[in-house]
């Protein structure tokens, strides 16, 4: 249990202090944060662990958000829903990631972000299951008060982060995080010295499913509407990227702090340059590529005598 | 009669989709850099030409002279001064930098010349021309030609010209390309700026029949990725047979599925070009 | 001595070259087989057939009494059958004490990371490697390196042990030390199959030789009389040195 | 292709400051002495663009008017009106955010509902729970109003009082129509029109040989296009956004596609429409909520229509649409209701809403009991020399249905 992870989760304990003290619209936002937290960390399992760049977050996302809606909508309870989403979501990740992931570079990236396509296309078509492209009415949860219903998603979205943070923390002491290391250094050794990388890389992408999947069901009961181009929008697949770049890849902790990093930008930004925020985001992920390749966790004085030997 | 109107659309569309794709396909094949921008610069050259016809009267294929110098000079410096300090970086890199370089291009644009739509009317519409009943525009067919002339000029270029040769050496193999004294950054910028100028001239183009609004630069991105694809990397012939097929498999779905599934259609096959033949119908297999 | 391994009429083309052709051998157990000939022989093509890495298109390959023609290379690692690489291919970001605790971890199924740990700190002595333990892979010499590829093939407790050219690259004395450490692994019982260039090193620690040239087998037996062999020496010296050497034989 | 450029595990003991979280969360809200403000969410950025900026249009133009006049009276106090703009990128998630940030960060008093059906009825579940009287400017689906919220009403009249005038006119006036095909957008409300027509066609006894759906952001109709073209149909109707249309009405010019009637929905009643296709606008019919060519009475700050028209040429220098005069009349609703009202108070001003029946420069406004609107006969026009002219409702007639178009 090395000391970054006992600070992740002292990280993830302190937001549920939230509604102690904030409003319905700090719930909103921390809602938001534990969701971008939950696609960064989840991303990472694939992504900075295994070093494939994969592109698929938010057809994960919109996959949970439809599969849960639809049975909210047949009666199920929330958490049922939920635990369906999740489940489906890794083990169809996990087949889908058994042929995927044999591709690699570019190859894999294109074809994990055509794979949000396809599957809005599918929802889109399927318009009496899914509505179509009319979107999905989702029943209200729970009926009760603006507070009440606030803080009953936040701590829904908080139990997925921690559940996502337990899983990247044990994964990345476990042999599987050991493995999906081999394999990102050198693919052929691994599967040289015995390693089944296909089972370990399948199973890495059904991990960075499940939980994206279970986000995805508890926005879209959050929301009470969700439309295809909505939640199956390729920014949900950009952003844990540039979340993950701008934390210091591969590290939970890291991934974590840029995920909060970057919601405080985007809600800033947003904010304040109403006409040209999106060309500042761009502007910010630019920058930090071009000259903070290692995220921001790099800044720290005894990393940068460090780096200056690399240029 | 259904049948060959089919065709001769999905022919005529296939070279405006090849050429689309081939600024993105050279740029991918010899950068190994997947260019997000590439919509965007389409959508740039079509305000271009917007402008150009509006105020001087310039009609489009006169136009696209005018669009490739400027495009190329762009799509260069941006290369040389930004693209240039990651190109060693994993594809993660470089794919998020291009599309933080698409969202400030394309917020831009919709600052600038506001988000509505704008078509490109010639005043004296060409209508168009029938062959024992079927129907092609005027201004389509012009635009296929320019399309073929544009793909034809650049399969040229890489054949029989120096800069052309050295660019196919990188892409075959950089490191060898290096030793045979090829100055690779300057060779990487010249075809970042070609691809540009190939993007800017398809804009162009694509102003003749399409609408012009930042908002399409996604779809014609889509396009680029799939064509690529399915036709096979950094190759003018790749790009010409994966567009003629993507159009073809548009047309035949739209018209036995519908046209709402022409473009999942067009995604599935995509996969599984990618997990059966990555490299793309005339593509050699051997590279990243 | 009983066979261990049994290749019949193996071929392997990639799109129009003939990398092998129609090659049949058997490896007894207990055997240190030396595989020369020149350089682009087949002698590496060999060896990925054999592991899997890229499958005879005809003939087949058994070992240990199980055919393993289409077997996927992490099946062969598990069966016992463990190569060095001619380039060296180390996890470059682990530490030496990782890389060897990778083949150790996942060649045997069902072993823990703790205990993978534990057996590479002995694998890595037996080979003089364990003050550099917790050095970065890539931080090691090139002998270093060499040595924890036998390492690593160690901790995957191998049956059958392929060297490719563990000596290239070294000087006189590092070569000195890797023999001693082959005679060792070949009375440990391992039965090796080296690739190598160096007579001095085949001749020393081989009981066996076969020469593959142009993928076909032109010659099997003991180093003395495979050395001399006409065919052999016109396939390394080319036709005319040989006929001159047959003169005074 | 070994990534250990950047994908290196980079060991960190501690890591950056306290999460970012308390920086994005305080804006200062602007004092509120005499100000009514309104939250106006739109898709500033994204697929929606261009619609944000007609409903800009209309609610600056009724906020100057207001404010020219000294303000908005409530019990006899003037008050200044603002309007207060966020971006929700065309993101329907977003709109939802945005409506909750207005409501309790800014302190909004009231909404102008998100554009189009789809982000309109997400948003109201959150200004619904705040109890903020919501007028949304473009929702016109009736599966917004469905929920049974007391705080939601919409200008915008069902779709099916859009479609059902035109089948009768055809019916009447083209009786040699048999055959309808129809081509929607697969978007909520362009669907949901469709819909409503292929009920219309079918109850008028047409026969209905192609009912498609083309995806957003299709570029190419040529396809489904030649499909119809083979079916003949006599009355072809497709739905969509203006940039939808002009591409489809193009790609039939240039498959010399020729029908008796075409109706398009959506885009006709947009002046760029008219002036992108020129003659290929010709005989084109359409149907819209509202038209510049009206002559209503009204008792609101505009009063007539040609008043309106007039005031809107001087500041933008360009035709109305529909869509910006519903902007400019939700506001002017509001401005009666506070008065009739005489305070701020949210639930006074909500009766008000529910109670109206007044007549505008829109035309008369009666709120059904889900907040909808149904006192309105959305006018059938028709573009005849690149002018559109009013058929129906009788009041307002300018010409007749001219058939043929090529």
């Amino acid at each position: 249990m090395t000391r970054s992870n006992i600070a992740l989760l002292v990280l993830i304990a302190a937001v549920a202090a939230l509604p102690l003290f904030g409003g319905a619209y700090a719930l909103r936002l921390g809602t938001i944060a534990c969701l971008y937290a939950v696609l960064a960390l989840s991303w990472n399992v694939v992504g900075g662990l295994a070093g494939y760049p994969s592109f698929a977050t938010a057809a994960f996302f919109g996959y949970g958000a439809y599969a849960a809606g639809v049975l909210l909508g047949h009666g199920w309870p929330l958490w049922a829903a939920i635990a369906f989403a999740t489940l489906s979501a890794f083990v169809a990740a996990a087949a889908l990631g058994a042929v995927l992931l044999r591709l690699r570079g570019h190859y894999f990236a294109i074809a994990s972000l055509s794979l949000a396509e396809v599957l809005r296309e599918l929802v889109n078509n399927a318009t009496d299951l899914t509505g179509g492209g009319m979107g999905l009415n989702i029943p209200l949860a729970s009926g009760a008060g603006i507070m009440a219903e606030a803080t009953f998603f936040f701590f829904a979205m908080w139990g997925v982060l921690l559940a996502t943070a337990l899983m990247a923390i044990i994964v990345g002491g476990s042999k599987l995080g050991f493995a999906l290391a081999c394999i990102r250094q050198n693919e052929t050794a691994s599967s040289m010295v015995g390693l089944n990388t296909t089972l370990y890389k399948a199973a890495a992408f059904g991990l960075s499913a499940c939980f994206v999947s279970a986000a995805g069901g508890i926005y879209a009961a959050w929301v009470h509407y969700i439309d295809p181009s909505d939640v199956f929008d390729v920014l949900y697949s950009v952003k844990p990227i540039v979340m993950a770049l701008m934390g210091g890849l591969g590290s939970p902790l890291g991934v974590a702090c840029g995920a909060f990093l970057y919601l405080g930008l985007e809600e800033v930004v947003w904010r304040n340059y109403i006409q040209i925020h999106t060309g500042v985001l761009g502007l910010l992920i630019v920058l930090l590529l071009l000259f903070l390749p290692h995220g921001l966790s790099s800044l720290r004085p005894d990393r940068l005598w460090r780096r200056a030997k690399h240029v | 009669m259904q049948a060959a109107q089919i065709l001769i659309n999905a022919l005529v569309l296939g070279c405006l989709y090849a050429c689309i794709a081939i600024g993105f396909s050279l740029v991918w094949g010899v950068l190994n850099v997947i260019n997000l921008i590439h919509g965007s610069f389409i959508v740039l050259g079509a305000y271009l030409a917007f402008g150009l016809y509006n105020a001087l009267h310039i009609p489009p294929w006169y136009a696209v002279i005018v669009a490739a110098p400027l495009f190329f000079v762009l799509g260069y410096l941006l290369q040389r001064l930004v693209l240039n300090r990651v190109i060693t970086a994993p594809v993660l890199v470089t794919l998020t930098l291009t599309f933080g370089l698409d969202l400030i291009l394309n917020n831009a644009m919709i600052y600038f010349f506001k988000a509505d739509y704008r078509k490109l009317t010639l005043t004296p519409s060409l209508g168009s021309v029938s062959i024992f009943d079927v129907v092609v525009p005027v201004d389509r067919l012009i635009a296929t030609a320019a399309a073929l002339a544009l793909t034809g000029l650049l399969y040229l270029l890489l054949r029989r010209s120096r800069i052309g040769r050295a660019i196919v050496a990188v892409r075959l193999d950089r490191d060898a390309a290096v030793l045979m004294g090829v100055n690779v950054p300057s060779i990487y910028a010249i075809a970042f700026g070609l691809g540009a100028a190939l993007a800017g001239c398809a804009g162009v183009l694509m102003a003749l029949i399409f609408p012009i609004s930042p908002l399409t630069s996604s779809a014609y991105l889509g396009k680029a990725f799939v064509v690529c694809v399915l036709g096979g990397l950094g190759s003018v012939s790749g790009a010409l047979a994966g567009g003629l097929l993507l159009a073809l498999v548009e047309g035949v779905g739209s018209t036995f599925l519908g046209p709402s599934h022409a473009t999942t259609l067009s995604f599935v096959l995509l996969i599984i070009f990618l997990v059966l033949r990555p490299q793309g119908l005339v593509g050699r297999k051997g590279f990243e | 001595m009983s066979e261990l391994l049994r290749l019949e009429r193996v071929s392997r083309h990639f799109s129009g070259l003939q990398a092998l052709r129609d090659v049949t051998l058997s490896v007894a157990r207990g055997e240190v087989l030396g595989l020369i000939g020149p350089n682009g022989a087949g002698k590496t093509t060999l060896v990925n057939t054999i592991c899997g890495v890229t499958p005879a298109n005809s003939g087949t390959v058994t070992f240990d009494a199980t055919e393993i023609t289409r077997i996927k290379t992490y099946q062969a690692a598990r069966l016992g059958l463990s190569r060095t690489f001619q380039i060296v291919q180390p996890f470059s970001e682990f530490t030496a004490l990782d890389n060897v605790a990778a083949a150790a971890l996942f060649s045997q199924p069902g072993a823990s990371l703790k205990g993978a740990r534990e057996a590479a700190r002995a694998h890595l002595a037996f080979v003089g490697l364990e003050a550099q333990a917790s050095q970065p892979a890539a931080t090691l010499t090139l002998a270093m390196r060499k040595r924890l590829e036998l390492a690593k093939a160690l901790a995957m407790k191998p049956k059958l042990l392929f060297l490719d050219e563990v000596n290239a690259g070294l000087n006189s004395a590092e070569v000195e030390r890797a023999t001693r450490l082959i005679h060792e692994l070949a009375a440990g019982g391992i039965t090796i199959v080296m690739i190598e260039h160096l007579m001095k090193v085949v001749l020393n620690v081989c009981t066996r030789i076969v020469v593959l040239h142009n993928g076909t087998l032109i010659a099997d037996g003991a180093p003395r009389e495979v050395i001399s062999n006409p065919a052999v020496v016109e396939a390394y010296l080319g036709q005319k040195y040989a006929q001159r050497s047959a003169g005074h034989g | 292709m070994n990534q250990s450029w950047v994908a290196r595990r980079v060991r960190r003991s501690f890591p950056l400051s306290a999460a970012v979280l308390a920086l994005g969360a305080q804006l200062s809200a602007a004092s509120a002495e005499d100000v009514i403000r309104f939250g106006a969410p739109l898709p500033i950025t994204g697929a929606l663009a261009p619609e944000a900026v007609k409903q800009q249009q209309g609610y600056d133009l009724w906020a100057e008017q207001a404010n020219k006049a000294g303000g908005v009276s409530v019990g006899g106090k003037k008050y200044k009106v603002q309007i207060v703009y966020t971006d929700y990128q065309s993101n329907t998630p977003r709109a939802v955010q945005a409506t909750e940030q207005m409501i309790s960060q800014d302190n909004v008093n009231f909404m102008f509902g998100a554009f189009g059906s789809g982000a309109a009825k997400a948003a109201s579940t959150v200004s619904e729970k705040y109890k903020v009287p919501t007028l949304a400017a473009t929702a016109s689906s009736s599966q917004v109003y469905d929920q049974g919220y007391k705080y939601l009403f919409g200008t915008f009249t069902p779709n099916d009082t859009l479609t059902t005038p035109l089948t009768k006119i055809i019916k009447t006036k083209v009786p040699d129509v048999k055959k309808v095909a129809i081509l929607a957008r697969n978007d909520l409300f362009p669907l949901a029109i469709a819909q409503e027509m292929e009920k219309s066609a079918k109850a008028e006894g047409y026969e209905v040989v192609y009912s498609e759906k083309y995806s957003i952001g299709t570029l190419d109709h040529s396809a489904a296009l030649s499909q119809i073209k083979s079916l003949a149909p006599q009355w072809i109707f497709v739905t969509g956004y203006t940039n939808d249309l002009l591409l489809v009405r193009k790609q039939m010019v240039d498959q010399q596609m020729k029908a008796p009637v075409v109706t398009m929905i959506a885009g006709p009643a947009y002046q760029e429409f008219i002036d992108a296709l020129g003659p290929a606008a010709e005989n084109v019919s359409s149907a819209a909520w509202w038209h510049p060519a009206e002559q209503y009475d009204g008792k609101d700050i505009f009063g007539t229509t040609a008043n309106f028209v007039k005031l809107f040429k001087a500041k933008y220098n360009s035709e109305p649409d529909y869509g910006q005069a519903s902007a400019a009349l939700c506001g002017a609703l509001f401005q009666i209701a506070i008065e009739k009202a005489g305070s701020l108070d949210r639930d006074k001003v909500r009766d008000e809403l529910a109670k109206l029946d007044v007549v505008t420069f829109f035309g008369p406004v009666k709120f059904g009991a889900n907040g909808q609107i149904n006192s309105l006969d959305p006018p059938v026009f028709q573009i005849q020399g690149g002018k559109p002219v009013v058929l129906f409702p009788q009041a307002i007639k300018q010409g007749d249905l001219k058939i043929g178009v090529n």
